[in-house]
C-alpha cells in the first residue's frame, strides 16, 4: 500500500493563498476525489504534489511499501487541466518527450506500449499527426496517453474529461479504476459531480485552501458534495435546481436568425446540414469526436469555411453578426493582458471609446468590474494579469467576453468547462438571458448533464451528418437525454461504420 | 580582324617570377573578340567612392579602346563583405569572364592568394587604392597617402600661419579610424604639420583617431563630432581622413564655430567646396578616385595590345589639392566645382 | 518608504506602470557618468546635439515597436529610409540614372509614395503569402537597396549646390522641413520626433487599434477566434512602419542637407535593439512607446557620451556591448525588486488585518 | 500520380518530410537558369567554388539552426567568426596589441578558447541573468568586435608573408587546416562542411539532444514541466554556436591566407536568413538541418549564378531580395498543395470505403 501524506501545505501567490495550511492524507487502492468550487486551489495542490513548484512551506511524503520516496516528484504523473503538450510535434513524439530512451538513434516510446495506450483512447490514427492539427479532445487525450505510460505511484488527474464524451470518460475512468486497483494512489478533481458517484469512494473537498471536509462511501451522491460546494452560498440554487424552465417559450414563431440549408464543409467533415437557428432558442449540437458536430459548431462561427450544396462558400449574410468561442483556454485567452483587458478585448470603439473616439480608460475599467461581478470572477483585481487566474475563471473571463460582444449568433464549444457548478447555473442563466433578447446561442457539448440542463433542442451528429434532432421539451430526465443521444450515436449507416478514431482529423 | 599580342604580353618576367598570358585570351584577342577588363572594388554603393570609380572605369575603357575592342564592368559587394567579394572573384575566374583585373582588395595583402591565382592563370592583375605588396600583381595605383596627408599638413599650416590664425589643438578623425590608410594620412598630416610648427599640440596620436562613424555618412559624423567640440572646447582645428570632413564643415557651422574653429580633410562634395568657401575648411584634397580607377583600366589595355606595364609597380596619382584661393599645384573652389560638375 | 508606499507597490498597475524604471535609472547613471567627465555634457547645445540625433532612430523606432508588439518584424526600414531619400532627390535634382525631373513636390509625395509602396507589398507578402515577416522584409531590404542605388547611381546629391539649382522657394521649403533651425537653434526635424511620440503613445495607449494589436500579438489564435482583424492590422503596421522610415530619411536629407548612398541594415538593427531595450518583446503583445524612446535614448546617449570622453572606436564597441547588456540587465533587476518589495508589503499587509 | 502514391502522401509521416521540397524545386530552379546562360556553371571548378563558398555560412547556419529551434537567436556569430581569427594571428604571429607571441597550437586552442567563452558567457546571460538572447548576443557582437580590434589593433594578418615567418611546419600545417587543395583540387576546407553536416544531422535528428531541443522550442513550459534541462541546453546550444563560428573563422583563415578586421554583421545576418529560408520558425520548435542546408546552398547559389551572368551589383541586390522571397513562397505553396493532394486522397480512400 502507498500513503501519501501533506502537512500544512501553503502557497501564496501575491496576496492570494492559493492554499493554506492544507493537510492531506491518501492511500491507494481506489480513486479519490477531489471537489472545489473555481480557485479553490486544486490545481495549485496538483502543482505542489508534482513539484512543479515549491510550496511555501508544508512538506509532503510518499511512504512506498519498502520506505519512504526521497524525490516524490518522480514517482508522480499528472494530466493537466490545460494539457502541457508540444504543439509542433506528432502525437508519437509527444508521448515520447521526457521518456527518450537511449541517447542515439531514432527516438520513440516502447512502440507495443504506445499503440496500445493510443487505441484506448482511440487516437491511434492519429499518431504521425503534428498535434497544432488536432482537437483540444485529442490534445487532452494525448496529455492522458502521456500520464498512462509513465510508471508511478500517484496519478493526478485534473479535469482530464472536460472534453469529452460521456462513452471516452467512461472508458477513462475504467482505466483509472485499473489503476487504484494496481496498487496506484489515483486523484480525480473535476466539476461533473456524476463523476465522482460513478468512480470515486471518497471526496475530498476543497475550499479556500483548505480540506473542508470529507465525504467516504455510500455517503457520496451529487447533492451531498454540491452542499458542501455550495454551503456558503446561501442563496445560491440546488444543482437540481439549475435547469431552468424557460421551455415554455420554446418554438415561439418568428424567422430564424439565420437559416442553414444543406451546407457542406470545405473538407468534408460534415455535409448535408440544415437547420435553422431560431431566435430565443439554445441549439446544442452533439456528437464524438470526427462525427462533425465540433466542426460544425466552428463553421456556424465563421471560423472554418462552410459551403452550400453548390458549393459556394457561406457566411451569416447581411448583418446578422457571429461570435465564436473556441474550446481550448490557448484559442480564447489573452495570456499577455490583464482580467479587465481579456473581458473587453473583443469589443470595439462603441463601447470602449469615449466622446474623443479615444480609447478611454475609465470606461474600459467599468466594462471590466461589471464582467468580473457578472460573470463571478474571483480575482483579487481586475488588473491582476489573466495568467494568475484559476481554470475555472479564465473560462469565464473567456465567455464573458464573447458575451459581451452581444452579437445576434453565438457558438460557444463547452460553455461551462471547468467551471464549478455554481457558476454554471448562473452561466446557463446569462445563455438564456442572451437568447431571450431574440438572438440565437449555439453550444457544442460533450456532457449529457449540460445539454440537459441548457438545450432547447438537441441536433445530434455522427460521420458527418445529422442522425436525429431531440426537443428538449420531450425529454424529462437526464438517462432518458443520455439514451436518446447513445440511441442516435449508434445508428447503423447504410455502409459498414469505420472506426471513430479512423476518420479525418478535426483540424482545429 | 583582331590585334597581334606582342611577345612582351604573352610572357614576361616580373620581380616575383615569370608571368604567362592565357593562351586563352591570346586566342580571343587574335581573332578579335572584346576583352574582357574588370574592376573589382571593396564597395560599389560607398558613398563618393563608389560613383567616382565608376566614372573612371567607364572613362579608362574609352581609352582602351583605342588599342583593343573592350569591354569593362565594375564587380564588388555593395558595401564592404570579404567573403562575397572573394567567391565574387572565385567565380569570375573559374568561368574565364576575365582577361584582366584592376583588384581594390578590403585590406592590404588580404587577397594575396586570389591574386596569386589570377596570375597563376595568366590573368594580368592591378591594384588600386589599397595595395597587397606581396602578391604577384602588376603595378598599384592610388595616392600615396602618406604623401597626400603630408601635402595636407604643409598647406593646411601655412594657411594658418598666413591668416594669423591660433590653433591651440589638434583632433584627428576618421570613420575608420582602424584602417591603414586612414592611419597613414593622419601621420602624413602630423609630419606635414610639424614641418611648420614642430610644437603643435594634438589631441591624439595616430593610433587613436577619433571614430565618426564607419558607414561614412554624414548623419553619423554630426552625431559624433557635434559631441566632440562641444567637450573640447581646445581643439580649434579638426583634421579628417576622409568624407566626413562634410559633416565637420556642418558642426562647425552648425555650432557657430566659425572662425574660431578650423578644418581640413579629404574628398570633395558641393557641401564640402561651400565649407571651404566660407573659410571653415582650409583644405582638402580631391582623392581622384576616378582616377584610381581609370589608370589601371588603362593600364590593362596597354598590357595587352602593347606589352606595357610599368617599370616601377608604385603608381601613386598626384593628391589634387583645393584650397580657398588656390596656389601653385592647387585648385581653387571653383576649380573644384568645375572638376565635381565634370565628374558627373 | 513608507508603508503605504509599499502597499501601492502591490498593486498590478502600479507595476506596469513603473516596468521600464530600470532602464530610465541606467540612463539616469550614464548621464550622470558622463556630466561628471565633461562639463559640457548638460549644455543646451548639446542636449540640441543629442536630441537631433534621436530623431530618424526614434520615429522610425516607434512604428516598428508597433510591429513588433504584433509579433512581426520589419527589417527593411533601414533600406525604406535610405530609397524615399534617394528617390526624392533623384526626381527632384536630377543626375541619377531617371532621365526626367520633377518639382520638389511631386518628388516628395513619389518618395513618401515609394515607401508606402514598400509597406504594402511587405504586409501584402506577410499576409496574402504567409512569409515570415523576417523573410518578407529581409527581401525587400534587399530589393530597396537595389532600388535605390539603381535609380541614383550610388550617387550623392547636394539640393544647394546643384547644377540646375532648384527654384529658391523649393530649397527653401526642402530646408524648412528638417534642416531649419527655429528658436533658440532648435532643428525642426525635433519637432517631428516630438509629433511622433505624441501620435505614436496616442496611437498605442489610447486607441482601439493599439488595444487590438496587443491583444493579437499576445495571441493571434485567440484573436482569430474572436475575430479581430488581424489582416489588416497587419498592413496598416507595415504601411506605418515603412512611411516612418521613408519620412525619416527624407527629414534627415533636408537637415544634413545631402544625400548618398547610405548602409542600410545597421538602421534596422538599431531600431529593433531599440524597441527590444525598451522592454518589447519580440514574441509579440509586448511593448510601450515610453520604453521604446528610452531605448532610443540610451542608444544615442552611449553615442554622444562616447564622443564626448574622446575614447577611441575599439573601446566604443566594447562599451556599447557593455553598456546594452547592462542597462537590460538592471532594467530586469529592479522590476524583480519592485515587485517582491510588492509582494513583501501586501503580504504583511493582510497580515496585520489576520 | 498513381492513386497509391497519392494515398502514400495522405501518410503525415510522408508530408513531414516533403516539408522543404518547394525550396529544392526553386534550388534546381535557378540552377537551370544560370546554367542554361553560361555553361560554365556546372564546370568542376565552379561547383567546387560554389561549395566551398558555403563552407562558413553553414557552419555557422548549423548550429544558428540549434539556437533558432530552441526559441533563441545569436547575433554574436559574426564577430565571434572574426575574433577567433584575429586572436589565433595575434597571437601566432604577433604585431597587434599583444607583447608576446605563441606557438601556432596554442594560438588555435585560445582562438577556439575565445569562442567557447562568448558562448559561455552568452548563455550565461539569457540563462542565468534571463536577458532576451537578442539582447545577450546584440551586445556580446560588439563586445567581441572591440575586443578583436584592440587585440589586434585592426592589423591584417598575413602568416606566409609574416615577419618573422613562422616555422615550416606550422605554415604547412595551418594551411593543411582550411586551405590546402586534396585530390581534384578539392580545398580540405569543404571536408569540414561535410563533417558539419553530418554531425549536426545526426545530433538534430538522432539523438535526445535534438530532440529535445524541438520540444522546448515548442512549448517551453510544457518542457519545464516535463523537467527537461532547459537551461543546461541554452547553455550547449549558444556553445556550440560559438565554437562554430570560431571554428569557421579559423578554416577562413587558413583558406584566405590571411585575416584582418571584417564588418562582422553581415555573417550573422546571412545565417540567420539561411536558417529562416530552411524552414525554421524564429518562435522555435521547427527546424531541420537539410532545409538549412538548403537556405545555404540558395545564398551561395545566388552570389554564384549572379556573379556568373555578371549582373552589375545593385541589380544583384534587386535579384537576391525577390528570389529569397520566391523561393519561400513556392515552398509554402508546394507545402500547401502536398497538403491537400494528401487530405484529398485519404479522403476519396475513406470515401471509397464508405
Ligand atoms: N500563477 C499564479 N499567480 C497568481 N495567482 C495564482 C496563480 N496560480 C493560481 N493562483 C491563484 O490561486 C488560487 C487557486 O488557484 P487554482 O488554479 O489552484 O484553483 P482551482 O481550484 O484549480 O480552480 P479551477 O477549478 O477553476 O481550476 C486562485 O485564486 C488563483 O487566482
Ligand atoms: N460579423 C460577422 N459575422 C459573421 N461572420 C463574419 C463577421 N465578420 C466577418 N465574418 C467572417 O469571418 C471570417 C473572418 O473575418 P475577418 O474579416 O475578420 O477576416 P480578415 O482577417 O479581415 O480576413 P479577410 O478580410 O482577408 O478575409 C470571414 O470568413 C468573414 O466572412
Ligand atoms: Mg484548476
Ligand atoms: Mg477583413
Amino acid at each position: 500500500m502507498i500513503r501519501l501524506t501533506g502537512k500544512g501545505i501553503t502557497k501564496r501567490y501575491g496576496a492570494t493563498r492559493a492554499l493554506d495550511g492544507l493537510d492531506l492524507d491518501i492511500t491507494s487502492g481506489s480513486i479519490i476525489g477531489i471537489a472545489g468550487p473555481n480557485g479553490a486551489g486544486k490545481s495549485t495542490l496538483m502543482r505542489m504534489l508534482a513539484g512543479e513548484e515549491k510550496a511555501d512551506s508544508g512538506e509532503i511524503v510518499l511512504q512506498r511499501p519498502d520506505g519512504p520516496v526521497a524525490d516524490v516528484w518522480q514517482r508522480v504523473a499528472v494530466v493537466h487541466q490545460e494539457p502541457h503538450i508540444w504543439p509542433n510535434m506528432t502525437v508519437e513524439q509527444n508521448l515520447a518527450v521526457g521518456r527518450e530512451g537511449h541517447w542515439f538513434g531514432r527516438i520513440a516510446v516502447d512502440p507495443a506500449a504506445a499503440e496500445a495506450v493510443l487505441t484506448r483512447l482511440g487516437i491511434a490514427a492519429f499518431a504521425h499527426y503534428e498535434l497544432a492539427d488536432l482537437s483540444l479532445a485529442v490534445q487532452q487525450r494525448v496529455e492522458i496517453a502521456r500520464a498512462m505510460l509513465s510508471d508511478a505511484d500517484v496519478y493526478l488527474f485534473d479535469e482530464p474529461n472536460s472534453a469529452l464524451t460521456e462513452q471516452e470518460s467512461e472508458a477513462l475512468f475504467t482505466t483509472m479504476g485499473e489503476l487504484a486497483r494496481d496498487g496506484r494512489i489515483v486523484l480525480l478533481i473535476t466539476h461533473r459531480l456524476n463523476d465522482f458517484v460513478r468512480s470515486c469512494d471518497r471526496v475530498l473537498v476543497l475550499r479556500d485552501g483548505r480540506i473542508s471536509a470529507e465525504i467516504n462511501g455510500a455517503e457520496i451522491s451529487e447533492t451531498a458534495i454540491a452542499a458542501h460546494l455550495t454551503a456558503s452560498h446561501a442563496g445560491d440554487r440546488k444543482p437540481d435546481e439549475t435547469r431552468a424552465a424557460p421551455r415554455a417559450a420554446s418554438g415561439q414563431a418568428g424567422s430564424p436568425v439565420w437559416r442553414l440549408a444543406r451546407c457542406a464543409d470545405r473538407l468534408d467533415a460534415f455535409r448535408d446540414i440544415s437547420i435553422d437557428l431560431m431566435p430565443g432558442r439554445i441549439i446544442a449540437l452533439s456528437g464524438v469526436e470526427g462525427s462533425g458536430a465540433r466542426e460544425l459548431a466552428q463553421a456556424i462561427g465563421a471560423f472554418r469555411p462552410m459551403c452550400e450544396a453548390d458549393r459556394k462558400s457561406l457566411t451569416p449574410r447581411g448583418r446578422t453578426s457571429v461570435s465564436y468561442l473556441a474550446a481550448s483556454r490557448r484559442h480564447t485567452v489573452f495570456h499577455n493582458m490583464s482580467v479587465g483587458e481579456n473581458l473587453a478585448a473583443r469589443l470595439g470603439l462603441g463601447a470602449l471609446g469615449g466622446r474623443s473616439r479615444l480609447l478611454d480608460p475609465g470606461r474600459l475599467e467599468a466594462i471590466a468590474r461589471e464582467g468580473v461581478a457578472r460573470y463571478r470572477v474571483k480575482t483579487g483585481s481586475t488588473s491582476h494579469p489573466i495568467t494568475s487566474l484559476s481554470g475555472g475563471n479564465q473560462q469565464k473571463v473567456a465567455l464573458g467576453a464573447s458575451m459581451e460582444e452581444n452579437t445576434d449568433i453565438i457558438v460557444i464549444e463547452e460553455p461551462t468547462r471547468g467551471v464549478d457548478i455554481s457558476s454554471k447555473a448562473d452561466i446557463y442563466e446569462l445563455l438564456r438571458d442572451f437568447a431571450a433578447r431574440g438572438r440565437s446561442v449555439v453550444v457544442f457539448c460533450t456532457e449529457v448533464q449540460e445539454i440537459f440542463d441548457v438545450a432547447d433542442e438537441v441536433v445530434v451528429l455522427s460521420r458527418g451528418r445529422i442522425v436525429g434532432r431531440i426537443d428538449m421539451a420531450e425529454i424529462a430526465d437526464i438517462p432518458t437525454l443520455g439514451d436518446r443521444l447513445a440511441h442516435y450515436e449508434s445508428l447503423p449507416e447504410s455502409s459498414p461504420a469505420l472506426p471513430a478514431g479512423e476518420r479525418l482529423p478535426a483540424f482545429a | 580582324a583582331g590585334i597581334t599580342v606582342p611577345d612582351g604580353a604573352k610572357s614576361r618576367t616580373m620581380p616575383w617570377g615569370e608571368f604567362k598570358l592565357a593562351p586563352r585570351i591570346v586566342k580571343k584577342l587574335e581573332a578579335g573578340e572584346t576583352a574582357n577588363i574588370v574592376v573589382g572594388i571593396e564597395g560599389t554603393g560607398l558613398p563618393i567612392q563608389g560613383a567616382e570609380m565608376r566614372i573612371g572605369t567607364k572613362k579608362g575603357c574609352e581609352t582602351a579602346n583605342k588599342s583593343l575592342s573592350a569591354e569593362c564592368r565594375m564587380v564588388g559587394p555593395v558595401n564592404p563583405d570579404t567573403a562575397k567579394q572573394l567567391s565574387e572573384l572565385e567565380t569570375l575566374l573559374n568561368s574565364g569572364q576575365v582577361d584582366c583585373l584592376a583588384l581594390q582588395p578590403p585590406l592590404p595583402n588580404q587577397f594575396t592568394n586570389i591574386i596569386n591565382k589570377y596570375a597563376d592563370a595568366g590573368i594580368p592583375v592591378f591594384t588600386l587604392n589599397i595595395d597587397a605588396p606581396k602578391a604577384k600583381r602588376f603595378a598599384f595605383y592610388a595616392l600615396n597617402e602618406v604623401q597626400a596627408g603630408k601635402i595636407n599638413g604643409e598647406t593646411t599650416a601655412r594657411l594658418i600661419k598666413e591668416k594669423g590664425i591660433k590653433v591651440n589643438q589638434i583632433a584627428m578623425g576618421s570613420g575608420a579610424p582602424d584602417q591603414p590608410w586612414a592611419q597613414a594620412r593622419m601621420e602624413g598630416f602630423m609630419e606635414g604639420y610639424k614641418s611648420v610648427f614642430p610644437d603643435a599640440k594634438f589631441f591624439n596620436d595616430v593610433k587613436s583617431g577619433i571614430p565618426t562613424g564607419k558607414n561614412f555618412t554624414t548623419q553619423e559624423v554630426l552625431n559624433s563630432v557635434t559631441p566632440f567640440l562641444t567637450a573640447n572646447p581646445d581643439v580649434t582645428l579638426f583634421f579628417h581622413t576622409d568624407q566626413g570632413i562634410e559633416g565637420v564643415g556642418n558642426v562647425i557651422r552648425n555650432l557657430k564655430l566659425n572662425g574660431k574653429v578650423f578644418a581640413s580633410g579629404f574628398n570633395v562634395s558641393g557641401a564640402i567646396l561651400d565649407s571651404i568657401g566660407e573659410g571653415n575648411t582650409l583644405v582638402t584634397i580631391d582623392q581622384g578616385f576616378d582616377n584610381q580607377a581609370q589608370a589601371p583600366v588603362e593600364q590593362c589595355a596597354q598590357f595587352l595590345a602593347k606589352g606595357e606595364t610599368p617599370a616601377d609597380p608604385m603608381q601613386f596619382l598626384r593628391p589634387i589639392v583645393i584650397t580657398q584661393a588656390g596656389g601653385a599645384n592647387e585648385l581653387t573652389v571653383d576649380a573644384g566645382r568645375e572638376r565635381l560638375k565634370a565628374a558627373r | 518608504m513608507t508603508q503605504s508606499a509599499l502597499a501601492l507597490l502591490g498593486q498590478q498597475k502600479v507595476l506596469n506602470s513603473l516596468r521600464t524604471l530600470g532602464l530610465a535609472l541606467a540612463i539616469v547613471l550614464i548621464a550622470v557618468i558622463v556630466q561628471s567627465q565633461r562639463s559640457a555634457f548638460l549644455s543646451p547645445e548639446n542636449m540640441l546635439t543629442l536630441v537631433r540625433s534621436m530623431v530618424a532612430l526614434g520615429m522610425v523606432a516607434f512604428a516598428q515597436m508597433l510591429v513588433i508588439l504584433l509579433g512581426e518584424i520589419d527589417l527593411s526600414v533601414g533600406a525604406v529610409y535610405g530609397l524615399a531619400g534617394t528617390v526624392t532627390a533623384t526626381l527632384w535634382l536630377g543626375g541619377g540614372s531617371l532621365p526626367f525631373t520633377t518639382p520638389l513636390l511631386v518628388a516628395l509625395a513619389a518618395g513618401l509614395g515609394i515607401a508606402l509602396l514598400t509597406g504594402l507589398l511587405n504586409g501584402f507578402l506577410t499576409v496574402r503569402a504567409g512569409l515570415p515577416s523576417f523573410i518578407t522584409t529581409l527581401g525587400m531590404l534587399n530589393v530597396a537597396d537595389g532600388l535605390s542605388l539603381l535609380i541614383s547611381n550610388a550617387t550623392t546629391f547636394t539640393p544647394a549646390y546643384n547644377e540646375p539649382l532648384p527654384p529658391a522657394w523649393e530649397l527653401s521649403f526642402f530646408h524648412g522641413l528638417g534642416g531649419a533651425l527655429m528658436a533658440y537653434d532648435i532643428p525642426v526635424e525635433t519637432l517631428w520626433l516630438v509629433g511622433a511620440f505624441i501620435l505614436f503613445w496616442i496611437l498605442r495607449h489610447r486607441t482601439v487599434f493599439g488595444f487590438r494589436l496587443m491583444a493579437m500579438g499576445g495571441n493571434a489564435e485567440a484573436a482569430r477566434v474572436a475575430r479581430l482583424p488581424l489582416k489588416k492590422y497587419k498592413y496598416v503596421v507595415f504601411v506605418l512602419s515603412a512611411l516612418m522610415a521613408g519620412l525619416a530619411g527624407i527629414l534627415d536629407f533636408s537637415y544634413v542637407g545631402s544625400v548618398g548612398p547610405t548602409q542600410s541594415s545597421s538602421l534596422s538593427f538599431q531600431v529593433i535593439a531599440a524597441v527590444v531595450i525598451g522592454g518589447a518583446s519580440l514574441n509579440g503583445g509586448r511593448g510601450t512607446i515610453v520604453g521604446t524612446l528610452l531605448g532610443v535614448i540610451l542608444l544615442a546617449l552611449l553615442n554622444n557620451g562616447l564622443a564626448l570622453l574622446g575614447v577611441s572606436s575599439f573601446v566604443q564597441l566594447l562599451f556599447i556591448g557593455l553598456v546594452t547588456i547592462g542597462a537590460v540587465w538592471l532594467d530586469l533587476v529592479s522590476q524583480k525588486l519592485i515587485r517582491s518589495a510588492g509582494q513583501r508589503s501586501v503580504r504583511s499587509g493582510t497580515g496585520a488585518v489576520a
